[in-house]
C-alpha cells in the first residue's frame, strides 16, 4: 500500500498520523503530499490529518477544499480509493461535497480535548473491518466545530445506508444522532472527530485506533490480491 | 469599486449554539423579552463594479462565503455616490 | 506627510513630551548626554521602549545578578530568546517564560493568545520545534462578571492560539484571590527540543550582512506595549485601543515551520522575534549582542496600513514577526523559504561595524543613536527596600487550629473553592494531546512528554504560591522552587534547570522592592541547593489597580528529565489496598 | 416585538487575519479586482419593543454582543408592517 499524509498550510496532525500509518501498518510507502501537489494518483490511501488548515478562517474547510491537491484527491475518491479525514481532514471533505453534512460549532461553544467512548455502529466498512459491531472505543476528541448538522432527510439516508460508521456514546458535541464518523454512500471515504492516530499506544492513554489502521491497510491488501 | 455586504445566516430549522449561548446571557444579564437570537456574518468587500457583478457576487457567496448544506445568504451592493 | 505633526525636538524638551511616553526627566537628560544632542520623536520613542522596565530590567537588574544561571549542563543562560539545557545524545530542552498581564487585563483574548504567540517565538527562534506550553493565571474570586469574562476569554484566547499551531498545552496552573481582581496574570511558557547543531542566536554579526524582515506585516497595532506593560493599570487602560495586538496563530504556524527551516541553513547568522518594542528591540539587541551597528531603511518595512511613520513602524507591537541577519548575497535562500510557507519577507538593512543604529525613511536619516545606548546604557536602579511593618507581626502571630466539627463539610468547603477544585474545565479547552508525546496529561503534579526515537522524557510544572511569599517572601521563595521540584521528582524525573517570571507590584514602593528583594534571595538560596540554575525568565512589575498591588507572585517554571520512561509516575492512586506512605517531616 | 439587526466590525487598524485570508482564498479562485474583504458578525434578535429600545439595544452591544476594544457596532431596527 502507498500512502499519501496530506498537509495543507495549518495542519498540525500530520506527523501524528504519518506515525499512525508508518508504525502500524506494513504499508511500503509513507509520504507527506504537499497542498500544492497536483496529483494523488500514485497512492493507495490518502489520509488527511487534523489541524487547522488556513487558520479554520471564514469557515473549517471552506478554504482548504480549493487548495490544487483537492481537485486530485476528488478524481481518486471517485475512482474508489480509500479517502479518511480526521477532524479538520473531515471538515476539508464535507466542504469538498465527498461527503454528507456540515460541522457547527459545539453546543456549549467550547474547544474540547479529552478522551471519549466512541462506539463502531458499522464494521462492514473498509475501515472497521477489524472491530466488532458495539465495540466501544476510548479514542481522544480535540475540536471546536465538531457539531455535526445535516438534514432529517440525508440523516434517513445515512442511517438505511449503513454510512454512520461511528457514534458517541456520550452527546459530546451536540451532534445530530450523536455522529461521530460517516462514510460516503460507495463506502471509500471516511471522515471523524475523534483522532485514531492518538491512540495508537497504550502507554499513552489508548491503543484503540489502530484496527482503523489495520483494516484500512488489510483490505487494500485483500482486494488488491484479488484483482492482481 | 464597489461595497458588497454579504449577509450570512444559518438555515431555519438549523439549530445555532452561537445564538442559543447568546439569548441566555443576555436574559442572564437582565435584558428581557429577547428572542430567536441568530449570529450570523457579516462579509464586507470592495469588488470590481461593471458587467456581471451580480453573478460574480452569487459565485463568490456559493462557491466559499456560504456553505450551502447549513447557510443562507443575501447580499447588499452600495456604490458610492459619484459626483 | 503625518512626520509633519510629529513635535520637533525642541518641543520634545520644551512641552516634556518625553513624559508621556514613560520617561523620566533625568532619564531624559541622560538620554541628551548619550547622544550628544536632542532625540527627535523616533528617537525619543525607542529610548522609551528599550529602557521601560519591560526591557531593561531597570529595576530587576541587581536581584535577577543573584540567580545562580550556570551549571555543567545549561548551554545557554539568560540573555537570549530562551534558556538552552543539555539533555544527552546532542539534544537539548529550551525554554523560557513570559507575561502577559497588562494586555490580557484590557483586552483578555488576544492579550493572552498573543502572550502564547511571543513565547512560541522565543523558542523557535533558538532553533527549537516548541513542544509543549504551560501557563500560570492568577485572577480574583469569581464572584463578580467582569472576572468571569476575563477567566474565560484568557482561557480561551490560550486555547485558541496554541491549538491552531499545534503545540500541545500541557499544564499549568489557576489560582484566585482578591488581590488579583482589577489586575489579572497571565504567564506563559513554551518547553522546545533542539539538536545542539541547531542552536541558534540573536546576533547582527558580519559588516554587510543583510538584515531581513520575515513574518506578517507591521500595522498600527500595539505601538507602546512595552511602556504599557510597565505602566500601572488605571481608568484609562481601557481606552489604550491602539495598545491591543490581535494575533494570528495561522501566521505563526508558517513562521514556526519557515524558522526551522531557516535555521538549516549555513548562511542564517543570527535570529530573533520582534517580541517587545518589536522592530527597536530586535535591531538593537542583536546589533549590541554582536557589537556592531545596523542601517535600515524603513521604506522596505512590509507594512498593512498606509502612511506609517518611522516612529510608528519602530514602535508597532504587531505579532508574528522576525528579524534575521543573513550572510551577505545569500539573500535568495531565505526568500525562497518564505515564499513556500507565503509570508511576507524583505530585505531592509545592513551589518556595519559603527555601532550605531541608523535609520533611513524617505531618503532621509531618521533615527541615528548608538547601539549601546539604547541597551547597556538603559539605567539601572538601586532602590530602598524597607521591611513592611505588617512582617513582624506576622511572623509573631501562632497559629491556632481551628476546631473542626464535621470534616466531611470541611473537606468539601476546601474542595469546592476555585483554586482547589479542579481545573478539568480550562485544560478540556487546551489540546493538550497533539503531537502525541503526551504521556501525563493535564491533572497531575507535573506534565511528562516522551522524546520519540529515545528512552527519555521530559517533566514539566509551573508553580507559585504567593499568599506565602506574601506573609514571608524569603522562605515563601524558597518554596516556590521547592515545590516545583517536588512536582518534578514525583513524576520520575531529575530536575535540571528553571525559568522564573517575577510579577509584582511597584518596585518604587520600598514595601514591595523588600519583597522582591526577599523573595528572590529565597529563589535563589533554594536553587543553589537543588543546583536548579535559572537559565531565562522575566519580570513584570507596576502590577497595580488603583495604588492596590497584586500578592509579590514569583511563578516558577521547571523542566526535568526522565532518563528511563520506564520510571514515569503519576499522581492517582493505582489500586485498593495499596499502601500509603508519608515522607518527610 | 420588533427585529433588531447589530452589525459588529472590528476597528480600523485592527488586524483581521479572517478578511485577509478569504481575499486571498477569493483571489486563488480567479475573483480579481476584490479588495479590503472584512469578516464580521451580524446578530440577529427580536426584543420587546417600547420605551428606552434604543438605549437597550444599546446596552446590550456593548455589554456583551461587541467587544468595544477591538469592535465597532451599528444597528438597524426593523417593524414588521402592522396589519
Ligand atoms: N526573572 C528572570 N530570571 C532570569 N532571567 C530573566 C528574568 N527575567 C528576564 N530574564 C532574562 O533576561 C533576558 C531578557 O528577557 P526579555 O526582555 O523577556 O526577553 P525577550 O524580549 O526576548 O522576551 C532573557 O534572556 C530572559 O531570560
Amino acid at each position: 500500500m502507498r500512502a499519501a499524509v496530506i498537509v495543507f498550510p495549518g495542519s498540525n496532525c500530520d506527523t501524528d498520523m504519518f506515525h499512525a500509518v508508518k508504525d502500524f501498518t506494513e504499508a511500503e510507502v509513507v509520504e507527506f503530499v504537499p497542498h500544492t501537489a497536483n496529483s494523488v494518483a500514485a497512492y493507495d490511501a490518502i489520509f488527511i490529518p487534523g489541524g487547522f488548515s488556513y487558520g479554520d478562517y471564514l469557515r473549517t474547510g471552506a478554504i482548504a477544499r480549493f487548495a490544487p491537491v483537492m481537485k486530485s484527491v476528488s478524481e481518486e475518491a471517485a475512482k474508489g480509493k480509500t479517502i479518511v479525514g480526521v477532524c479538520n481532514g473531515f471538515q476539508i471533505l464535507q466542504e469538498a461535497g465527498l461527503l454528507p453534512g456540515a460541522m457547527k460549532r459545539n453546543k456549549d461553544l467550547k474547544f474540547i480535548c479529552r478522551t471519549v467512548d466512541l462506539k463502531v455502529e458499522n464494521s462492514k466498512t473498509r475501515f472497521t473491518s477489524s472491530y466488532d459491531k458495539g465495540d466501544v472505543l476510548r479514542i481522544p476528541v480535540a475540536h471546536g466545530e465538531g457539531n455535526f448538522e445535516c438534514d432529517d432527510k440525508t440523516y434517513d439516508q445515512l442511517q438505511q445506508k449503513g454510512q454512520i460508521v461511528f457514534t458517541y456514546v456520550d452527546d459530546v458535541n451536540g451532534s445530530k444522532g450523536q455522529i461521530a464518523g460517516v462514510q460516503n454512500e460507495a463506502g471509500n471515504v471516511l471522515g471523524m472527530m475523534p483522532h485514531p492516530e492518538r491512540a495508537m499506544e497504550a502507554w499513552l492513554g489508548s491503543e484503540d485506533g489502530r484496527k482503523l489502521f489495520t483494516s484500512v491497510y488489510r483490505n487494500w491488501r485483500e482486494s488488491n490480491v484479488v484483482t492482481n | 469599486m464597489v461595497n458588497v455586504h454579504v449577509y450570512i445566516t444559518l438555515k431555519e430549522g438549523v439549530l445555532d449554539p452561537q445564538g442559543k449561548a447568546v439569548e441566555h446571557s443576555l436574559t442572564a444579564l437582565g435584558y428581557e423579552g429577547v428572542e430567536e437570537v441568530n449570529v450570523g456574518k457579516w462579509i464586507q468587500l470592495k469588488v470590481e463594479d461593471g458587467e456581471g457583478l451580480d453573478a460574480r457576487i452569487t459565485a463568490m457567496c456559493e462557491q466559499l462565503l456560504a456553505n450551502p448544506v447549513i447557510e443562507n445568504y443575501s447580499y447588499k451592493v452600495e456604490r458610492e455616490a459619484t459626483v | 506627510m503625518l512626520l509633519q505633526t510629529e513635535p520637533s525636538s525642541a518641543t520634545i524638551k520644551e512641552e516634556k513630551i518625553y513624559q508621556e511616553m514613560g520617561v523620566k526627566d533625568h532619564e531624559y537628560e541622560r538620554i541628551v548626554e548619550l547622544i550628544g544632542r536632542e532625540p527627535n520623536y523616533t528617537e525619543i520613542g525607542m529610548f522609551s521602549v528599550l529602557w521601560s522596565e519591560h526591557c531593561s530590567y531597570k529595576h530587576s537588574k541587581p536581584l535577577l545578578r543573584q540567580f545562580p544561571v550556570d551549571g555543567p549542563h545549561v548551554l545557554q543562560g539568560p540573555g537570549e530568546g530562551a534558556g538552552v539545557v543539555d539533555i544527552g545524545d546532542e539534544q537539548a530542552v529550551v525554554f523560557k517564560v513570559e507575561s502577559h498581564n497588562h494586555p490580557s487585563a484590557v483586552e483578555p483574548y488576544q492579550g493572552a493568545a498573543t502572550g502564547v504567540g511571543g513565547i512560541l517565538r522565543d523558542v523557535f527562534s533558538m532553533g527549537a520545534r516548541p513542544i509543549a506550553l504551560l501557563n500560570s493565571l492568577r485572577f480574583g474570586p469569581l464572584d463578580t462578571p467582569r472576572v468571569r469574562y476575563l477567566f474565560e476569554e484568557v482561557v480561551a484566547g490560550i486555547a485558541g492560539y496554541g491549538n491552531c499551531v499545534g503545540v500541545p498545552t500541557v499544564g499549568g496552573e489557576v489560582q484566585f484571590d482578591r488581590s488579583y481582581d482589577g489586575n489579572p496574570l497571565v504567564n506563559a511558557m513554551c518547553v522546545g527540543l533542539i539538536d545542539h547543531k541547531n542552536l541558534q542566536k540573536g546576533v547582527a554579526a558580519g559588516v554587510g550582512n543583510t538584515v531581513m524582515y520575515v513574518g506578517a506585516s507591521t500595522g498600527r497595532d500595539g505601538i507602546h506595549g512595552a511602556t504599557f506593560a510597565s505602566e500601572e493599570l488605571n481608568e484609562e487602560s481601557q481606552a489604550k485601543r491602539p495598545s491591543v495586538q490581535v494575533g494570528d496563530p495561522f501566521t505563526e504556524k508558517r513562521v514556526l515551520e519557515a524558522c526551522l527551516e531557516l535555521v538549516q541553513l549555513e548562511s542564517l547568522v543570527g535570529i530573533q522575534d520582534m517580541g517587545a518594542a518589536g522592530l527597536t528591540s530586535s535591531s538593537a539587541e542583536m546589533a549590541s549582542k554582536a557589537g556592531s551597528g545596523i542601517n535600515m531603511n524603513l521604506n522596505h518595512v512590509p507594512q498593512r496600513e498606509k502612511n506609517m511613520t518611522p516612529y510608528e513602524m519602530m514602535l508597532s507591537e504587531s505579532q508574528e514577526r522576525m528579524l534575521l541577519v543573513v550572510k551577505k548575497g545569500h539573500e535568495s535562500e531565505i526568500e525562497a523559504i518564505c515564499e513556500k510557507w507565503d509570508l511576507d519577507y524583505a530585505s531592509i538593512g545592513e551589518v556595519t561595524d559603527d555601532r550605531n543604529l541608523t535609520l533611513y525613511f524617505d531618503g532621509e536619516v531618521v533615527a541615528d543613536v548608538p547601539v549601546t545606548a539604547l541597551t547597556d546604557d538603559a539605567p539601572v536602579y538601586e532602590v530602598t527596600s524597607t521591611e513592611p511593618q505588617s512582617f513582624k507581626e506576622n511572623q509573631a502571630k501562632q497559629w491556632q487550629p481551628e476546631t473542626i466539627t464535621d470534616y466531611n463539610e470541611t473537606l468539601r468547603e476546601l474542595l469546592r473553592r476555585p483554586t482547589i477544585a479542579s481545573k478539568e474545565w480550562v485544560y478540556d479547552q487546551y489540546d493538550h494531546m497533539v503531537q502525541t508525546n503526551t504521556v501525563v496529561v493535564p491533572g497531575s503534579d507535573a506534565a511528562v512528554l516522551r522524546i520519540r526515537g529515545t528512552k527519555k522524557a521530559l517533566a514539566m510544572t509551573m508553580d507559585g504560591n504567593s499568599r506565602y511569599i506574601k506573609l514571608d517572601p524569603e522562605n515563601g521563595g524558597k518554596l516556590a522552587v521547592a515545590e516545583a521540584a517536588r512536582n518534578i521528582v514525583c513524576s520520575g524525573a531529575k530536575p535540571l534547570a528553571l525559568t522564573d517570571c517575577l510579577n509584582y507590584g511597584s518596585p518604587e514602593q520600598p514595601n514591595i522592592y523588600w519583597q522582591m528583594k526577599e523573595s528572590t534571595k529565597g529563589m535563589s538560596e533554594a536553587c543553589r541547593t537543588l543546583s536548579t540554575p535559572v537559565i531565562s525568565g522575566n519580570v513584570s512589575l507596576y502590577n497595580e489597580t488603583s495604588g492596590e498591588a497584586i500578592y509579590p507572585t514569583p511563578i516558577i517554571g521547571m523542566v526535568g528529565l526522565v532518563e528511563d520512561t520506564d520510571h514515569i509516575t503519576t499522581q492517582q492512586a493505582k489500586a485498593a489496598g495499596d499502601v500509603v506512605y508519608v515522607l518527610g517531616e
